[in-house]
C-alpha cells in the first residue's frame, strides 16, 4: 500500500496488531499475503512492520514465522524435526505383473527372459525385472549358453527372507497351484486295484484341457 | 390486526409441547408448580384463536388440545376410586415432559454461547503433517506369490491354441503278444492290469491299452489258454493260466466271469470305454 | 498418568521438552493427546508436568494452549475474535432446532431418533440430523434392541472440540439447567459475549480428573 503514515505507531496498538497477525498467520490455512494481514489490522498500523517484528519476534521459538511463496506461514523449526516426526512404515505391494514374474523365477530358476515370458504367455518389461532387482529379490545366475546368450535369473536369501521361507523347498509343488494332468497309473503295483475308481476318469482330467507339453 | 400475528406464532412453535412450555413459562413460577388447569385453559384459548384463523391445524395440535380438555376435566372431577387413570400422574408426567424440554432448551442455549471452534476461536489453519511415510518396505505375502505363479499359469495355458497330440495306441496284436509272452510266468490269479505296458502316462492312452489287453484276453480266453474271472461287476478282472485241456479250443465254452453273459468282446470294450 | 518419575528435571532437560511440546501440539490442528506428547518428549520428562508448564506460559498469548476434547491444542485467544472474523470467512450458525436435538443427542446419549422426538414433542426432520452428521458432531451408536432397531445417537470428540468442552463432563449439570425463577449460572469473569452469560460453565464446574488448571 502507501507509506506508513507513522514509522513509530502507538506501541499498545502496534502491540495488539502483534497479537492479531500471530493470531491471523496461524489460523490461515494457507500462507497468508501481507495485504490480507492489513485488512484485520486496526487503522494505521502497517503490516510489512507488524510482520517484520513477528519475524524477529517467534525467530528461535519452536514454531517461527516464516516468509514463504505467498505470503507468512508458521513453520515447526528444524531442529525440532527429528523428535517430532513419526516415521511410518507403509510397505508397498508388488505389482502384479512382478509378483508373476517372481514366482515363475521361484518356481523356474534358473530362467532367461525369454523363457519368463514363454511361461506367462505375455511379453516382460525391463522395468518389471529392474524392479525386482532393486528390491534384491532376485539375482543374475549366469547366462544360458544359447544363441544370445541371455541372462539367468534366480531368488536371492532376500527373497526367502522377504515371504518367510526356510528355502525354496518350502515353496508349494507346482502340481498343487495348477491342476495340470497327473499321471493314471504312475505307480501300478502300489495302486490298490479292487478300488473301483481307479477305472473312472476324475473330472479334472478332461482329455481337451490337457497341457500340450505335459510336464513330467 | 392481532390474528395475522396470532397466525404466524403457532407456525413458529415446533409442535404443542413446545406452545405449552412457552406458555408455562409465562406463568413466572417454577415449572414444577405450574398450574395444570390455567396452562390448559390457556392453550385451548390460543388454539380457539388459530382456528379462527385458519381451520386447519395440524393433527398433533388437536390431539393435544382433545387429551389436555381430557386432563382438565379429570383434574376437576374428584378422583372416581374405580378409575385406573391417575389424572394426577398424567399432569405430573407432562410437567415433568415441560422441565425436560425446558432443561434441552438450556443446555441448546448453553451450547450456543459458547465461544465455537471455527467462529470466534481459530484453530492451526494448515496443520503440519508430522508422519513422515517410509515405502521402502515391501508388503510380501507368500499367498500372494503362489496366487500370482498359478494365475500366470492358467492364463498361458488357456492361451495356447490346442494342438491335438500324437498317439501311440496300443493295439490288440500288442496286447495279444505281450499277454502270450507273459502267461507262462504266471503262477496263479493275476490282475489284467498287469498286463499292460509300462510307462503309460496319458490317460487315454491308458485306456486304449486297458481295452486292447481285455480284447486279447477274451481272445486268448477263447482259445482255451487262459481263464478269465471277474468277482462283481467293475470289480478286478483276474487272468490266470487254464488248468485244463490247454491246446483245445471249445467251440461253445465260455470261460467263468462275464463273458458267461454271452456278450461279444465289442460290447464290453465299449462297458470299459463308458465307465 | 502416574507420578512424575523426577519433580525437578534437569531445567535444561524441560525447557527442551516444553518446545518438543509446543511444536507437536501446534503442528496439529486437532487436540493431541498427553500420551502421544510423551512418546515425543526425552525419557524422565513428564508430559503432564511440561503440558502443565505451557498452559502457563502460553496463556494470555494470542495462541494459546486450551486442553480440549481430551487432549491439547493450540487456539486463537478470544479476544481476537473481532479482527479475525473480519479476514477469516466464519460459517454459519446452527439453526435452534439443530441445536436443541444436539443438545439432547449430549445429555441423552445413546438416544433413538423416536426417543428425541418425544422429548422435542416434534417431528425431527431428516435434514436436521443429517446437518449434524455433516458437521461431525454427532454419530451413531449401534441399535436400539427394540422393534425396527433404531439406529442410536452419541456426540463426538469433535463435538467437544466445536464446543471447546474438554469432555462431556463440562456440560452444565442437569439440576444446574433451571430457567426461572432463580438465575442458574454465574457470569465468568473475562467473557464477553452478546449470548447470554449465564450459560457459560464456570472454571468451577470442572471436575477433578482434569488439570486443576483450567485453560480458559
Amino acid at each position: 500500500m502507501s507509506e506508513p503514515p507513522d514509522p513509530a505507531p502507538d506501541p499498545a496498538l502496534f502491540a495488539h496488531a502483534l497479537r492479531i497477525a500471530e493470531a491471523l498467520v496461524f489460523a490461515s490455512d494457507r500462507p497468508i499475503a501481507a495485504a490480507r494481514v492489513q485488512q484485520a489490522l486496526p487503522p494505521g498500523v502497517d503490516a510489512r512492520a507488524v510482520l517484520t517484528a513477528l519475524l524477529a519476534a517467534t525467530a528461535g521459538r519452536p514454531v517461527e514465522l516464516v516468509e514463504v511463496a505467498g505470503g507468512f506461514a508458521f513453520r515447526t523449526a528444524a531442529d525440532l524435526a527429528p523428535a517430532l516426526t513419526r516415521v511410518v512404515e507403509v510397505p508397498r505391494r508388488l505389482p502384479r505383473v512382478a509378483m508373476e514374474t517372481l514366482a515363475i523365477i521361484a518356481y523356474h530358476q534358473p530362467v532367461t527372459r525369454p523363457e519368463i515370458e514363454e511361461i506367462r504367455g505375455a511379453a516382460l518389461s525391463q522395468a518389471t525385472l529392474e524392479a525386482l532387482l532393486e528390491h534384491g529379490l532376485i539375482a543374475p545366475r549366469g547366462r544360458k549358453e544359447v544363441p544370445g546368450r541371455p541372462s539367468l535369473w534366480g531368488t536371492t536369501p532376500r527373497f526367502l527372507e522377504h515371504f518367510g521361507l526356510q528355502g525354496l523347498s518350502d515353496l508349494p509343488r507346482r502340481e498343487e497351484l495348477v491342476s495340470e494332468p497327473r499321471p493314471l497309473f504312475q505307480a501300478p503295483e502300489a495302486q490298490v486295484l479292487d478300488a473301483p475308481e481307479v477305472f473312472q476318469a476324475p473330472e479334472a482330467r478332461v482329455p481337451g484341457l490337457q497341457d500340450p507339453e505335459s510336464p513330467e | 390486526m392481532t390474528q395475522p400475528v396470532l397466525h404466524l406464532r403457532l407456525e413458529g412453535f415446533e409442535g404443542p409441547l413446545d406452545l405449552l412450555l412457552d406458555l408455562a413459562r409465562a406463568q413466572k413460577v417454577d415449572l414444577e408448580k405450574i398450574s395444570i388447569v390455567a396452562l390448559v385453559d390457556q392453550f385451548l384459548a390460543v388454539l380457539d384463536q388459530a382456528r379462527r384463523v385458519r381451520l386447519e391445524l395440524a393433527a398433533d395440535w388437536l390431539v393435544m388440545a382433545a387429551w389436555l380438555a381430557w386432563l382438565k376435566s379429570r383434574l376437576l372431577v374428584p378422583q372416581d376410586p374405580e378409575e385406573d387413570v391417575d389424572a394426577e400422574a398424567l399432569a405430573t408426567a407432562l410437567t415433568e415432559r415441560l422441565a425436560e424440554l425446558d432443561r434441552m432448551r438450556l443446555a441448546a442455549a448453553f451450547l450456543g454461547g459458547r465461544q465455537l471452534l471455527g467462529r470466534e476461536i481459530f484453530g492451526r489453519g494448515a496443520a503440519e503433517n508430522l508422519r513422515v511415510e517410509d515405502r521402502s518396505g515391501l508388503h510380501a505375502e507368500l499367498p500372494a506369490l503362489l496366487q500370482a505363479y498359478a494365475a500366470a499359469r492358467r492364463r498361458a495355458l488357456a492361451r495356447r491354441p490346442y494342438v491335438p497330440k500324437h498317439r501311440k495306441l496300443w493295439t490288440v496284436q500288442d496286447a495279444l503278444a505281450r499277454l502270450g509272452g507273459m502267461m507262462g510266468a504266471l503262477p496263479g490269479w493275476a490282475v489284467l492290469h498287469r498286463f499292460l505296458p509300462e510307462g503309460l502316462i496319458d490317460p487315454v492312452e491308458q485306456r486304449a491299452a486297458l481295452a486292447s489287453t481285455l480284447i486279447a484276453a477274451l481272445e486268448t480266453a477263447r482259445g482255451g489258454t487262459i481263464e478269465l474271472r471277474q468277482e462283481r461287476a467293475f470289480g478286478p478282472i483276474l487272468v490266470r493260466r487254464a488248468l485244463l485241456a490247454p491246446e483245445r479250443m471249445p467251440e461253445e465254452r465260455a470261460p467263468e466271469g462275464r463273458t458267461a453273459e454271452g456278450r461279444t468282446a465289442e460290447e464290453r470294450v465299449a462297458d470299459v470305454r463308458a465307465a
